[in-house]
């Protein structure tokens, strides 16, 4: 399989502080790889420095072969990878329909494709962006990545405040995209269970560095690497 | 002999800037004509800034006065910069000399006060004289700008007016920032006067009377009777066909027709790389000559009681004809001429035709 | 004096709230620099004066600026009441100044607080606005109102008795220079006080976030009123020692430019932390001064280029730059808001 | 049981949009009570209802048996009625200490006080501490709210509402964006709170929610579609269909 | 009563062609532009200098006033202001406080701090009478030249992608450049646009506001009067703003000479206590 995003140890950070440490990843075609780790650990940074809207200290980003590290995050836009962020970042003064059409590019995922996924944006396609529902901005959010018609999607936490009927639609359509159009996927989730179920790969980060990498199906059977990484698993139920 | 240290304050920068650089303009070719020495002691004339504003006058004064040692003070572009200073004049005794402010009572604030430029009532009564007398115009609407000058023309012509035959059928004050005319001019188009007496800044007498002329009023007859600052010389030129026929009451034109006037226009234009001089720049001019002739007597002595003394009464030949210091007000007695503005030689000019001799500020 | 019985963790609750109470040497240096002015600069007092004053200004727009998050572009409307108040005062009852200033102080938290209404609603640019039309109406009716304030020629026949009967103003404006330095540093430990108290803190969670403010019980609007009106106040002593000391007051107290003057300075020397008024009046000025005593006619021109240069390399340098000393003499890292 | 918070008929409306449908709703004094629905269904308007943020297009709101559907959103604090956000809100310049300290003093009643330092307030400090403590923020005390972790700020912003003292709580997805392993802290954390208190809580993952709640209500399209025990609605086929799906354990 | 509406509009639309560059930059923006007039007043030296010196036709200048203060701002742009966005309103504020100042005393060298007055082709000159009622032309001109401004702004503005676009990355910078939103290129586009057409109203106000130095600062209030009135989320909202003051000012000065100064802060302060956002922004 070829690669579409490598990572070769990339370190990074916000003004003088350093939050990366020499991360590398490998995403295939037709890929999902889960990003998990506790708060704080780099995650959003990670894909943020993907994007190249972090601080670059070293190390190389690659897409598809071609080194992007030197290119804006417009062109890395251009170039093929599709950013949902973590705070959604749904533009406020732009209707519903007008933050998806504002991004769109000609290909498979159009404005009428993006609503068939979530036919609730198009009933409040007239909505400004400060007014929608939390879950409704997540959905946009997804949806103006899509519009992009990207090679690999970087999803930041994608199932965040969404109703449980929502992320399992979400999760399958997300699972269907990798699998049949063979676009990649980095998807950071707070859910280790939830969303190892539909990646094939997982890396854990923690203080800024890998310490966990291999197949979803391996980590989910090493409650060892669960628990101390992620604190999964012996959670005592409240009283 | 140490140096007699002249302090001048003139609004260099903000909304008279375009005063301070006619009078800067004149002091510095007054001082390229007669030299730097009067009374046998060397003159050092120190120009400050006051921004236009009253606060930063007075602070400029001060200093001249405490810091700099000015045995003078002289300039002050506006009333409220002359009579904050006039504290100072006051209390340290020091002759300070008016070049452009106007209200009359500022004579009255120190009695080390002189003054070289003219009054508002100066020129507005004249106007109110000439204008039924011979000019047979009999109703007017006066247009000021609201603020005090505009207020005192708007009371020294109505008086005068009225003592003389006429008559004003509507005043109308046009606030100060004021970019169109519109309304107010459509109050002359309805009440319909034989002229009208205008007064507003220097700047928007230019836009005043486009709007006059654009609105037709040119033709309808109705005649414009303006002070001098609305035709002044400083942008006369460039106010171009529209300030053509207008009549205004002044203490200077620069065609002026006399050997002095054009020997100062020469040296100016000369000094000034072609810049006309105007009232103010003449004013100036008038103000270090009285500064001069005034140490020539006192020997030097520039002492507040012995300059003001020797200052009263003091006859100067200026470029706009004779004028002299009213021993018992200090205030300046001058011609005041009655000009319509004409193309001479391509240029536009106040041209004189008819001249009030040897008036004083009838409020005093 | 951290309670015996107070956990750890209080402790350090403690020694974080103290932080901006104590004095820092950087604070008591800058204030003993200001007493020694007073010696070692005689020729400067004039505009040190008008510096003090300005400061002063500055300082009550901070309060709501830096403190509040409320920007105005018409301070001159309290400083200009507070300036025409006083000289009144002077004129038709008494050249005492202390009075004065309060007097001053008394017409200038009244007109804040008259129209601290007009701005409980709207963003920057809509309060910007609404206090430059405030100001502006003003100015027009001190421009008509020529019998009561002398109109565009200027309140006149201002004298003001010696301070408590001793010093009286002298042409060298020495006396003016210490009255204002001292009303100045007055004004001073009480904001400082006021920034740093419960209301301090509530003004400084409506500025970060007015909507969760009302949620943990701030009365947003109420705190608003209370601290225009304080700043108000202050303008108002600033415009009474503006009148007291030049003793003559034309319009341009109520102008545009004060308003603008003052919010510059403040942004110079930068709002939240109270000395930015002081430095960036200082900083201005002088700089001001030095150039137009240069340069009568272009001065302008240099200025406007050192303030953008100033702005491009970054306004927080000076002002990031006193917080650090001050945080360094104090022995912690700390923040000023 | 006593109701302490109680809607009638409470409607709002934006523009054609009906975001809130006629709820009448009650909430038991120290209820444990859930409040759940599909995206966009209402569920932070209605929070916001109660607290003010917006004014209802009709309907009142009573706390403990008085009208306060016109009543300012700091009164209804001082009455204790307090909530969380569903995006945080939180003083950015201020420090951690500093937000949680002007929160308790304007619930003490000191919030008008310009002539005292904060710090100074008696017993102020500790209150701080304790609260910081029992958060897991203690070692983030002096650094400004804006620059810490996302983890950190909700865990502040739940802090915040906490240090109201409230009566009645109401929040709108607290857990969101805490990762798995510390949710169950901040719920506990919230179910440790005095039994008076009463909480209503919004939240979209499902085993928080039947972990925490004894009581649930469903919101659908602006209305109340089901209301129950935990375990009624768990089962209740109707909202599995439009809200819980199918697989979710 | 009809000449008089009729001058109000006119006067109306004379502010909205001095304020509509700064609609763009401020209301579009976000970016407090207060040098905005010293843009205005290139645009007017620019064109009285073309015809009262080169006898360059007056329309032909008008578009030449546009390209030359365009170009001016582009450059400004990616030098300067770009620097800019990222900071706060006051940094904004102070930075153009700057420049303000340096362009008056820069033209105040250059041009010497008098008047500067346009001379207008005759056919732009006095009035005719419709219908009873006289018409200045240039007035008239004016009119019709704002109307279609307005119009292809707004509709730039409302319909095109580039508007929303543009939007967008005033929203939020950050995700607009990550979703593909070419940021920096949208805002010299419409930063040289905005600039452009505050030239373009320098050369058109020229005529009836006259031209000095100090003309930045004169009138920085009244542009920054229209915007906050419309409102900054449209085009639209600045034009109808500029109808008001306009014609509510010159019958306030009609009606009562006496309160003619009040009128126009009066409505400012009138409308925006009752609609903070603007009378024409949208309410959200
Ligand atoms: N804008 C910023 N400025 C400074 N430091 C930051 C910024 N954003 C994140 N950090 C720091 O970088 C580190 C990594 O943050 P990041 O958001 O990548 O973690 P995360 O794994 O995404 O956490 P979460 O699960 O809460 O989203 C944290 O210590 C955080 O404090
Ligand atoms: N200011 C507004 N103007 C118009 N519609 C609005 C506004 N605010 C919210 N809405 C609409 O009202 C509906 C309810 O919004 P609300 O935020 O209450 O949903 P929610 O139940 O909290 O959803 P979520 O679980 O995703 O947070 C949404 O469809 C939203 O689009
Ligand atoms: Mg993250
Ligand atoms: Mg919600």
């Amino acid at each position: 399989m070829s690669e579409v995003l490598t990572v070769e140890n990339l370190s990074a950070g916000y003004g003088r502080a350093i939050a990366l440490n020499g991360v590398s990843l490998k995403v295939a075609q037709g890929e999902a790889m889960a990003l998990l780790g506790r708060n704080g650990v780099g995650k959003t940074t990670t894909l943020n420095s993907v994007m190249g809207l972090t601080r670059h200290m070293g190390g190389r980003v690659l897409l598809e072969g071609r080194d992007v590290t030197r290119l804006t995050p417009e062109a890395r836009a251009w170039a093929g990878i599709g950013w949902v962020p973590q705070e959604r970042g749904i533009f406020r003064s732009l209707t519903v329909e007008e933050n998806i059409t504002c991004v769109a590019t000609p290909g498979r995922w159009t404005l009428d494709a993006v609503y068939g996924m979530f036919p609730r944006l198009r009933e409040r396609r007239g909505n400004f962006g400060n007014q929608l529902s939390g879950g409704e901005q997540q959905m946009l959010s997804i949806a103006r990545a899509l519009v992009l018609n990207p090679k690999i999607l970087l999803l930041d936490e994608p199932t965040e405040g969404l109703a449980p009927i929502i992320v399992e639609e979400l999760l399958g359509a997300i699972r269907r995209i990798v699998r049949d159009e063979g676009m990649a996927a980095i998807i950071v989730e707070q859910h280790a269970r939830k969303i190892l179920k539909i990646t094939d790969t997982a890396v854990i980060l923690d203080r800024g560095t890998v310490v966990w990498s291999g197949t979803s199906p391996a980590l989910m059977a090493d409650a060892e690497a669960l628990a101390t990484h992620l604190g999964v698993g012996h959670h005592r139920v409240a009283g | 002999q140490e140096v007699v240290k002249v302090g001048i304050v003139l609004p260099m920068t903000g909304a008279f800037q375009s005063n301070g650089r006619q009078m800067q303009a004149a002091i510095r070719t007054y001082v390229a004509v007669h030299g730097d020495m009067a009374g046998g002691r060397k003159i050092e004339l120190i120009i400050r800034d006051d921004a236009s504003t009253a606060e930063q006058a007075l602070r400029v004064s001060q200093e001249l006065v405490t810091k700099d040692k000015a045995a003078i003070l002289a300039g002050f572009g506006n009333t409220p910069a002359a009579l904050s200073a006039a504290k100072i004049s006051a209390r340290g005794k020091i002759p300070q000399i008016i070049m452009v402010a106007a209200t009359a009572s500022i004579v009255d604030a120190s009695p080390y006060v002189l003054r070289t430029s003219w009054t508002t009532p100066q020129m507005a009564a004249v106007i109110g004289q000439w204008a039924p007398e011979e000019g047979d115009a009999k109703t007017f609407i006066s247009i000021v700008s609201d603020y005090g000058p505009g207020n005192d023309a708007d009371a020294a012509f109505t008086k005068s007016l009225e003592a003389h035959g006429g008559q004003v059928i509507d005043h109308l004050k046009v606030p100060l920032a004021n970019p169109d005319f519109a309304p107010f001019l459509q109050h002359v188009v309805e009440k319909k006067p034989d002229a009208l007496f205008v007064f507003v800044p220097t700047g928007a007498g230019a836009a005043f009377m486009k709007q006059f002329v654009e609105r037709g009023l040119d033709k309808s007859g109705i005649r414009v009777v303006a002070m001098a600052d609305v035709t002044d010389d400083d942008i006369l030129n460039s106010m171009g066909d529209p300030a053509l026929g207008v009549i205004s009451g002044g203490p200077y034109s620069a065609s002026h027709d006399s050997p002095q006037n054009a020997a100062f226009v020469a040296a100016f234009e000369k000094e000034n790389n072609g810049m006309r001089p105007n009232m103010v720049a003449v004013s100036a001019w008038d103000a270090i000559d009285l500064i001069y002739k005034t140490l020539d007597k006192t020997g030097g002595d520039a002492s507040g009681e012995a300059f003001v003394a020797a200052a009263k009464g003091a006859e100067l030949d200026s470029p706009r004809g004779p004028v002299s210091i009213d021993p018992d007000t200090r205030d300046i007695v001058q011609n005041i001429y009655m000009r319509e503005v004409k193309r001479v030689e391509g240029e536009l000019y106040n041209v004189e035709f008819r001249t009030y001799e040897a008036v004083k500020d009838p409020t005093h | 004096m951290a309670k015996t019985d107070m956990t750890p963790n209080g402790a350090k609750v403690v020694k974080i709230m103290r932080r901006p109470v104590r004095w820092s040497l950087a604070e008591i240096a800058f204030w003993l620099l200001a007493v020694a002015s007073v010696f070692l600069l005689p020729g400067q007092h004039l505009i040190l004066t008008e510096i003090a004053g300005l400061a002063i200004l500055a300082l009550s727009l901070d309060l709501i600026l830096g403190y509040a998050g409320v920007v105005s572009l018409g301070q001159a409307a309290m400083y200009g009441v507070g300036a025409y108040a006083a000289g009144l005062y002077a004129i038709h009852v008494t050249g005492e100044p202390l009075s004065g200033l309060v007097v001053g102080a008394v017409a200038g938290a009244v007109i804040a607080f008259a129209t601290s209404f007009l701005l409980l609603r709207g963003a920057d640019l809509t309060r910007l606005m609404v206090t430059l039309g405030v100001a502006a109406v003003l100015f027009e009716v001190a421009n008509k109102a020529a019998w009561l304030t002398g109109g565009a020629d200027g309140l006149q026949g201002i004298w003001i008795d010696p301070i408590l009967g001793l010093f009286d103003f002298d042409l060298e404006g020495h006396t003016g220079y210490v009255y204002s330095l001292t009303v100045l540093f007055v004004l001073f430990v009480i904001a400082r006080l006021v920034v740093n108290s419960p209301f301090g803190y509530s003004l400084k969670a409506v500025r970060d976030n007015p909507l969760r403010a009302s949620a943990v019980g701030v009365p947003v609007n109420a705190r608003l009123v209370a601290v225009y009106t304080l700043s108000g106040a202050y303008a108002g002593i600033a415009g009474a020692l503006f009148t007291q000391t030049q003793q003559f007051i034309s319009l341009d107290v109520l102008s545009f430019q004060k308003s603008a003057d003052g919010l510059m300075v403040l942004t110079i020397g930068g709002p939240g932390y109270l000395y930015g008024g002081m430095i960036g009046a200082l900083a201005y000025k002088l700089i001001q001064d030095a150039l137009s005593g240069f340069t009568p006619q272009y001065w302008q021109f240099w200025v406007g280029l050192l303030l953008v240069i100033f702005v491009l390399v970054g306004r927080d340098r000076p002002r990031q730059f006193v917080i650090d000393v001050m945080a360094r003499l104090r022995g912690g890292k700390g923040g000023a808001q | 049981m006593t109701t302490v918070l109680e809607t009638r008929n409470l409607r709002k409306d934006f523009g054609a949009l009906k975001a809130t449908q006629d709820v009448s709703f009650r909430l038991e004094a120290g209820a444990r009570h859930a409040l759940i629905g599909p995206n966009g269904a209402g569920k932070t308007t209605f929070i916001n209802l109660l607290t003010g943020v917006l004014k209802p297009t009709s309907g009142e709101i009573f706390l403990n048996g008085d009208d306060i559907t016109s009543v300012r959103r700091d009164r209804r604090v001082a009455r204790g009625l307090v909530r969380t956000f569903q995006i945080n809100q939180l003083f950015g310049k201020l420090n951690v200490a500093e937000s949680i300290g002007l929160v308790i003093s304007e619930r003490r009643g000191h919030g008008r006080d310009w002539w005292r330092f904060a710090g100074k307030l008696p017993g102020i400090a500790d209150e701080i501490a304790q609260l910081a403590t029992d958060f897991g923020l203690d070692s983030v005390l002096d650094q400004p709210c804006a620059g810490l972790p996302y983890g950190k700020q909700r865990l502040l912003e739940i802090a915040l509402a906490i240090a109201a003292k409230p009566k009645v709580l109401l929040m709108d997805e607290p857990a969101a964006g805490v990762p798995e392993a510390d949710r169950h802290e901040v719920l506990d954390r919230i179910s440790a709170l005095p039994s008076d208190v009463s909480i209503l809580l919004i939240e979209h993952d499902m085993d928080l929610v039947f972990n925490f709640a004894s009581r649930i209500s469903v919101l659908v399209g602006g209305a109340l579609f089901a209301e129950g025990t935990t375990a009624e609605i768990a089962n209740d086929p109707r909202v599995r269909e439009v809200y819980l799906g199918g697989g979710d354990e | 009563m009809i000449t008089l509406l009729f001058d109000g509009l006119a006067y109306g639309m004379l502010l909205f062609i001095l304020s509509c560059g700064l609609a763009v930059t401020l209301g579009l923006m976000n970016f407090i532009n207060l040098a905005h007039g010293a843009f205005a007043m290139a645009g007017g030296y620019a064109t009285v200098i073309l015809t009262n010196r080169l006898g360059m036709p007056f329309l032909l200048t008008l578009p030449v006033a546009f390209v030359i203060t365009a170009a001016v701002g582009w450059v400004l742009e990616r030098t300067l202001y770009i620097r800019m966005y990222e900071k706060s309103p006051l940094d904004q504020v102070l930075f153009s406080i700057g420049l303000v100042f340096m362009a008056v005393s820069g033209v105040d060298y250059l041009m010497g701090s008098q008047q500067q007055i346009l001379h207008l082709p005759d056919f732009l000159r006095g009035r005719v009478e419709v219908f009873g009622v006289g018409i200045g032309i240039y007035r008239t001109f004016l009119i019709v030249v704002c109307g279609v401004l307005a119009l292809a702004l707004q509709l730039a503005v409302t319909r095109t992608r580039f508007g929303s676009r543009l939007r967008a990355a005033v929203d939020d910078r950050r995700v607009a450049r990550g979703v593909g939103i070419p940021v920096k290129t949208v805002f010299a586009v419409t930063f040289a646009v905005g600039s452009g057409l505050a030239g373009l109203g320098g050369a058109l106000g020229a005529e009836i506001l006259g031209l000095d130095p100090s003309f930045p600062l004169k009138f920085m209030v009244y542009f920054l009067i229209v915007v906050s009135v419309g409102g900054t989320s449209s085009m639209a909202g600045p034009l109808y703003a500029s109808i008001l003051l306009g014609v509510a000012d010159v019958l306030g000065k009609y009606y009562v000479p006496e309160l003619g100064g009040f009128v126009i802060y009066a409505v400012l302060v009138v409308v925006l206590v009752v609609r903070p956002q603007g009378l024409f922004a949208r309410a959200s």
